[in-house]
């Protein structure tokens, strides 16, 4: 099949799709750094993850209408004020379903699934009452649009950089708290052993708010920076949570590392395998990979082994 | 009183009034008081009964959460779909094609052959055997190999989500075999028996009446065996149970599978009430719904998931009708406050509320009934564990 | 690894478990004769209960050998292990509490092990009457039909035993059986325990130095993976590295 | 499955009688005729009113596309009512929600025809839900106005198709880009379900026919978002023509995503055709990511005429000054007009008779134009060539000059 271009093509074609399949990996990176925290540290299976997600992005569509029409002359700077608020909202929606709901649930995590498959169905519905059924559209400010031609062929996407080192960025911050800063050491310690953690001196109420909102927080950036690539509807979240949940299954429930991992993995699977076949076929073979992988280790590539 | 022993070895005293008064309700209350219409939307509901009941093996009972349910469900669906599209695609009712005799979406998609694997599903006998056999197959494999594993819990929910995926993008994707995301429609015939009259239509519900009722001896059975315990015990303490010879994953398989039959069942009797099946069926959301249905219900009880199933498809088309813009903002609450408050469900406010009382009814009862017959064989009920 | 045919019930050979580079178990050898009451003491950590859980295949090792009767143990299943005769007691009490005393029993008997059998399996009167006399043994036959969830935490103890015993194992591993006890519930179940040992191997893990004096053929100090001493519990307690282990801390 | 055996039996008499009864209501509608005289199959219509149904999703993921379908037939209808209505009747409409689940389109048209009794039913939207509800309208004999463009393939005696059959959209389409564009090879792209690959199928045989050349052909699962793989190989393989059918929210995916790759439509070559991206679809890709993509379809919000001007005024003054109106809400919109012709041309609310009287109508007044019911109960239109605008809306390029005949079988392009 590739007879019939000349090597530099080839050569530009594995460089693009290589970018490709890196977008793709920021854009998981992104999904399932949220989740990562919410179900791999905290065990909760938030099935509302996606809802969280188009929060951030309706915000982002807010933050830009009101740019456009208050502050034109501070519209391409915009995409970082609403990443900020994607944050706080979502964050806050976060802690408000955890006070209400998921603190009741931390015994009984196969329940929370349940229980934010409401969540979300009531988020669909409040964001098709409050911003109609249609999708919205966000505009970007014209920096990020459009490409950096390297060569002849080879362009690289202006918004995709800018995905792939919020990605990066994130990853960086989060990395840091958890393993770094004294915060972190609380999550880890009360993801442990709860009833030990509290009897330390541990506020674990105030800490697992606080981690659940973090959580919900980083879905509401990953939705904002998704308005750059995807579509804004009450019910677009759904689109992303299967691959949201095998990101974070696959790299192993409780390692970032692992996230990042198998963030990497799957997006390279698959970037490389829509190349060569149909889009649909890809899919199917990329989640066949991703469940065969898990029924070898069923507990994700990076787990320690630990003793029981 | 022949069967007492048999009977007795099935059913406790409480369960025989709770497969009665179903029984009553499905065979003679409903029928009676409802019009063909919704008596046959009851019989659709039904069907998702089946998967609910066989959630509350695997889940209830066996601790095995699956979020792909619809899978066996649409698995079941569509072996019955397959065989009523060949009926109704017979080469007088579709000379207009190209290739007259097959199904007219694998015209629409330049098929000119029908492809092997629909050969088989000419016959009847086979169809049925079909209906059962794939689904538990399917079930199987995936429980050998996730079970034997370990995988358990949370991944194997994930796991069988993305099963549900896979599976609902292969078929979409192939639709020159399986009629894509319109699925197979237009059926209209069962052995040249128009199966959209509403005689048939009666027909039918009767038959899901009696199937479900056989599904619920089946659960009995199975849930007072010595197996129904073994799954108690794995569900609190499986390690113990392995280290009592037991090789925990057969039981987890055994009992996947038998949820996946039902499943089937189900599946299949949708094809036929509906006259369609589709890959929306086999999704995550349809999966996840039935879930719900039984974590409503109860998913410790068998009853309760019945129940559970048949109440909130009820709530759901009684609030679209209504309030169309609010059902979801219903249903949504309706979860949250069944999780957060009555995790055992419907069956755990009854077992807490209004069990003892129609016990206490319940033994009153039977006392007069045996003193005034005197003839009413004791060991029945003395049979009873205390 | 060539371990040769032995007389010991059990035979455990250069056993080595290491978790992501640490040696939980570190090159063990352990043998254990017919009717022996064999007790492991040693400090947290020293890798106690992990050498159970190679035995009964609930942990896999690294390498090295384990027989039971001559048979090689490492690459068998759990169930089988427990088929061809060891039973395991855990260390919290694991029993089943939404059942009856009763039926946690029953379930432990030997009979309808696989999913047919158990489907078809029928109560008889023989199960019942040996339920009953390990009920009695085990000093629960006045809660025999009571929720096993309702149990103390002695008595469920001694429950789980009863599981054992119903198996009637030829190798039997107590993890920690007298925690959590009274002092006279102790005495019952060292007594219980001596009894037991008639006609089976026993390896127990206990911290507990009265009792472990009281049940005690010859006890194994473990330290850090490996043993630091074998022998009479008058021996070892006096022996100098042991003091050193216990209160070196 | 064309031949319809209820109208065979209704025979020659009758059909007199019909036509009689259609001049005599042609001539004075405005006179009431008694209920019994217009119904005589039990439809729920009084002396005074006649009931329809509204079946769209207003949940699920297909709300996003139907919610203009349902503002359209409702204005409609409010229009009708306040010209008096149908032989002299106001509608009155009950609205059942599809929730983008096919079985419940079903269980709710059930409901509408037997429970509700609607002279006539409006909606649906994708093929998947009409062919869930088509079984159901066949059986109980009820009338279903479906707004899609789709994929042809169907003739059914209970549906009028407001919306072009595939044929009619896609070869104008490709002739226009052959003969303006001078293009020369495709790369055909769609979403993984029947319509894409109808589509492509037809426009792959027709682009064989011109002699020109097809150089790709590729289907993404639904609501796939990431198009990154396929844009590269757009690129390596350069075609001078994407003809894309994507639908829903990978639609927004793959044309945002298709603008960051740096492959600009206003320039001249690739040029997008497509035939999925309407007005509706443009609010949430945003305009400036679509612009200078050419879309094939017979209306467009902009089209000047005065028919057209009225219809947009009308429909900003019932739902909002920033709604915009697309090829399927259009569609919709002609449904309830439709029925009210072939319901007076008819002098009955008689589905057999609605359904004789069908063939035939005209419709001056549609904002499309001229519409007219061909005999298999699809619409002559004319087809017209759009060049999408940075503000979201299209701007007419090409018209064709003759209605096309609707032909959901056709030859040569199976």
């Amino acid at each position: 099949m590739f007879s019939d271009y000349s090597t530099s093509e080839l050569m530009s074609i594995f460089a693009m799709q290589g970018f490709a399949g890196l977008t793709l990996f920021s854009v998981f990176v992104l999904m399932a750094l949220g989740l990562a925290i919410i179900f791999g540290q905290m065990g909760v299976i938030n099935m509302a993850h996606g809802e969280f997600m188009i929060l951030g992005a309706y915000i982002t569509y807010l933050t830009s209408n009101i740019f456009s029409q208050w502050l034109p002359g501070l519209y391409g700077s915009y995409f970082f004020v609403a990443m900020i608020f994607a944050f706080i909202a979502a964050g806050l929606l976060g802690m408000l379903v955890e006070w209400l709901i998921i603190r009741h649930l931390y015994h009984r995590p196969l329940d929370t699934l349940l229980a934010t498959w409401g969540v979300s169905l009531i988020l669909q519905q409040t964001y098709r009452s409050v911003f109609g059924a249609r999708e919205v559209g966000v505009s970007m400010p014209d920096w990020m649009m459009g490409s950096y031609p390297l060569t002849d062929l080879v362009e690289v996407p202006i918004n995709g950089i800018f995905v792939m080192c919020l990605a990066i960025g994130t990853t960086c911050v989060i990395a840091a708290l958890m393993y770094r800063s004294r915060w972190g050491i609380q999550v880890r310690a009360v993801v442990q052993n709860r009833t030990m953690a509290g009897a330390v001196g541990i506020n674990t109420q105030k800490v697992d708010r606080m981690t659940f909102g973090l959580g919900c927080g980083i879905a509401g950036i990953a939705g904002s920076a998704f308005t750059m690539i995807g579509s804004i509807g009450p019910t677009s979240g759904q689109l992303y949570i299967v691959d949201t949940f095998l990101v974070v299954v696959f790299g192993g429930a409780a390692s970032l590392l692992g996230t990042v991992a198998s963030a990497f993995t799957i997006s390279q699977a698959q970037s490389t395998m829509e190349f060569f076949l149909s889009g649909s076929m890809a899919k199917v073979l990329t989640l066949l990979f991703v469940v065969g992988v898990l029924m070898i280790r069923p507990q994700g590539l990076f787990t320690l082994k630990v003793r029981r | 009183m022949k069967s007492s022993g048999f009977w007795g070895s099935l059913f406790s005293r409480h369960d025989t009034l709770s497969f009665v008064v179903l029984a009553l309700i499905l065979l003679v209350v409903l029928p009676l008081s409802l019009d063909i219409f919704r008596l046959s939307l009851m019989g659709k509901y039904m069907t998702y009964a089946f998967v609910a009941l066989g959630l509350a093996l695997c889940w209830g009972y066996g601790g095995v959460l699956s979020l792909g349910q619809g899978v066996f469900f649409g698995l079941g669906g569509y072996m019955l779909a397959m065989f009523l599209k060949l009926e109704s695609s017979d080469p007088e009712s579709t000379a207009i094609q190209t290739t007259p005799g097959i199904p007219d979406f694998m015209d629409w998609n330049q098929i000119t052959e029908l492809p092997w694997f629909w050969e088989p599903f000419y016959s009847f006998p086979f169809t049925l055997a079909a209906v059962l056999v794939v689904p538990t197959a399917f079930a199987y494999l995936i429980g050998v190999a996730m079970f034997k594993r370990r995988v358990s819990g949370v991944y194997f929910a994930i796991i069988t989500q993305a099963i549900a995926a896979i599976l609902t993008i292969l078929i979409i994707g192939q639709q020159g075999y399986t009629g894509g995301v319109n699925g197979i429609t237009d059926l209209r015939t069962l052995l040249g028996w128009n199966i959209r009259s509403d005689f048939a239509r009666y027909v039918f519900y009767f038959v899901c009446v009696g199937l479900l009722l056989l599904c619920i001896v089946i659960s009995q059975f199975v849930s007072r065996s010595k197996l129904g315990r073994i799954l108690v015990a794995m569900r609190g303490a499986e390690d113990r149970v392995r280290f009592s010879g037991y090789d925990v994953a057969n039981f987890k398989t055994f009992v996947f599978c038998l949820g996946a039959a039902f499943s089937a069942i189900g599946g299949a009797m949708f094809t036929l009430q509906v006259g369609f099946m589709s890959p929306s069926f086999i999704g995550i959301v349809p999966s996840i719904e039935m879930v719900i249905f039984c974590a409503v219900g109860g998913r410790l009880s068998i009853y309760g998931s019945v129940y559970g199933a048949l109440l909130v498809s009820w709530a759901r088309t009684a609030f679209s009708e209504s309030f169309p813009e609010l059902w979801l903002f219903a249903m949504g609450a309706l979860f949250i406050a069944v999780v957060l408050a009555f995790p055992d469900g419907l069956a755990g406010l009854y077992n807490q509320y209004g069990r003892r009382h129609v016990e206490r009814q319940l033994d009153k009862w039977l006392l007069t009934l045996k003193s005034s017959t005197r003839t009413a064989s004791v060991k029945g009920v003395a049979h009873e564990r205390q | 690894m060539n371990a040769s045919n032995t007389d010991f019930v059990l035979a455990v050979e250069n056993l080595t478990v290491s978790f992501d580079g640490f040696k939980a178990v570190d090159d063990l050898n352990l043998y254990v004769d017919e009717g022996e009451i064999r007790v492991i003491i040693g400090p947290n950590g020293a890798g106690k209960t992990t050498v159970l859980d190679l035995i009964c295949g609930r942990t896999r090792s690294t390498q090295g050998s384990i027989r039971f009767r001559n048979r090689e143990l490492t690459k068998m299943t759990e169930s089988d292990i427990v088929k061809s005769g060891v039973g395991r007691k855990f260390q919290t009490p694991s029993v089943y509490t939404e059942l009856t005393v009763y039926e946690n029993l029953e379930i432990s008997y030997p009979k309808g092990r696989n999913v047919f059998g158990s489907l078809f399996f029928r109560r008889d009167e023989t199960i019942v009457r040996k339920c009953e006399e390990v009920a009695e043994m085990i000093l629960l036959k006045d809660q025999l039909y009571d929720s096993a969830g309702l149990l103390s935490h002695g008595q469920k103890q001694w429950l789980e035993i009863g599981m054992l015993l119903i198996q009637d194992p030829e190798l039997l591993m107590l993890d920690e059986p007298v925690a959590g006890m009274s002092v006279t519930e102790r005495h019952e179940t060292a007594k219980l325990l001596r009894r037991i040992s008639e006609n089976r191997s026993v390896i127990v893990i206990e911290h507990d130095m009265q009792f472990v004096a009281e049940i005690a053929d010859k006890v194994t100090v473990l330290h850090q993976g490996k043993i630091l001493t074998e022998g009479p519990i008058d021996t070892v307690k006096n022996d100098p590295k042991v003091v050193e282990v216990y209160l070196g801390h | 499955m064309v031949t319809d055996t209820r109208t065979k039996r209704s025979g020659q008499p009758r059909r007199l009688l019909k036509r009689l009864m259609g001049v005599t209501a042609a001539l004075a509608f405005s006179a009431t005729v008694s209920a019994q005289d217009v119904n005589t199959t039990d439809l729920a219509v009084t002396d005074d009113t006649v009931t329809v149904g509204i079946l769209h999703s207003i949940t699920g993921t297909m709300a996003i596309s139907e919610t203009g379908s349902v503002q359209a037939e409702k204005l409609a209808i409010e229009q009708i009512n306040a010209m008096g209505g149908v032989l002299g009747r106001k509608i009155e409409y009950i609205q059942e929600d599809g929730a983008s689940d096919w079985p419940t389109f079903a269980e709710k048209s059930r409901k509408l025809l037997t429970q509700d009794k609607v002279a006539a039913v409006f909606g649906c939207w994708t093929s998947a839900s009409r062919k869930a509800v088509l079984p159901v309208f066949e059986q109980y004999n009820g009338m279903l106005y479906y707004p899609t463009f789709y994929e042809g393939l169907e003739q059914s005696p209970n549906v009028i198709y407001t919306g072009q059959e595939a044929t009619q959209q896609i070869l104008a389409g490709i002739d226009w880009v052959v003969d303006a564009k001078d293009a020369e090879t495709f790369y055909l792209l769609g979403s993984d379900y029947i319509w894409p690959r109808t589509s492509n199928k037809i426009a792959r045989k027709h682009i064989d026919k011109l002699g020109l050349k097809v150089v790709g052909e590729e289907y993404y699962p639904l609501g796939h978002t990431q198009f990154n793989s396929v844009i590269n190989k757009i690129k390596l393989r350069k075609p001078d023509v994407i003809f894309a059918s994507v639908v829903g929210g990978s639609n927004v995916a793959f044309y945002k995503q298709l603008k960051a790759a740096g492959i600009d439509m206003t320039k001249e070559k690739p040029l997008v055709l497509t035939i999925s991206v309407t007005e509706d679809e443009i609010l949430g890709i945003g305009g400036e990511n679509v612009e200078g993509a050419y879309a094939s379809m017979k209306y467009f919000q902009s089209l000047p005429n005065e028919n057209n001007q009225a219809f947009v005024k009308a429909f900003k003054e019932r739902w909002g000054d920033d709604i915009v109106i697309g090829d399927v809400t259009q569609a919709a919109y002609l449904g309830p007009w439709l029925w009210k012709a072939a319901v007076e041309k008819a002098g009955s609310f008689d589905v057999d008779k609605v359904r004789e009287a069908s063939p035939g109508i005209e419709l001056t007044t549609a904002p499309e134009g001229y519409v007219k019911i061909h005999k298999n109960h699809h619409l002559w239109s004319r087809t017209r060539i759009g060049e999408a605008q940075p503000d979201g809306q299209y701007k007419v390029v090409f018209e064709t000059e003759e209605l096309i005949e609707p032909d959901p079988f056709p030859e040569g392009y199976q």
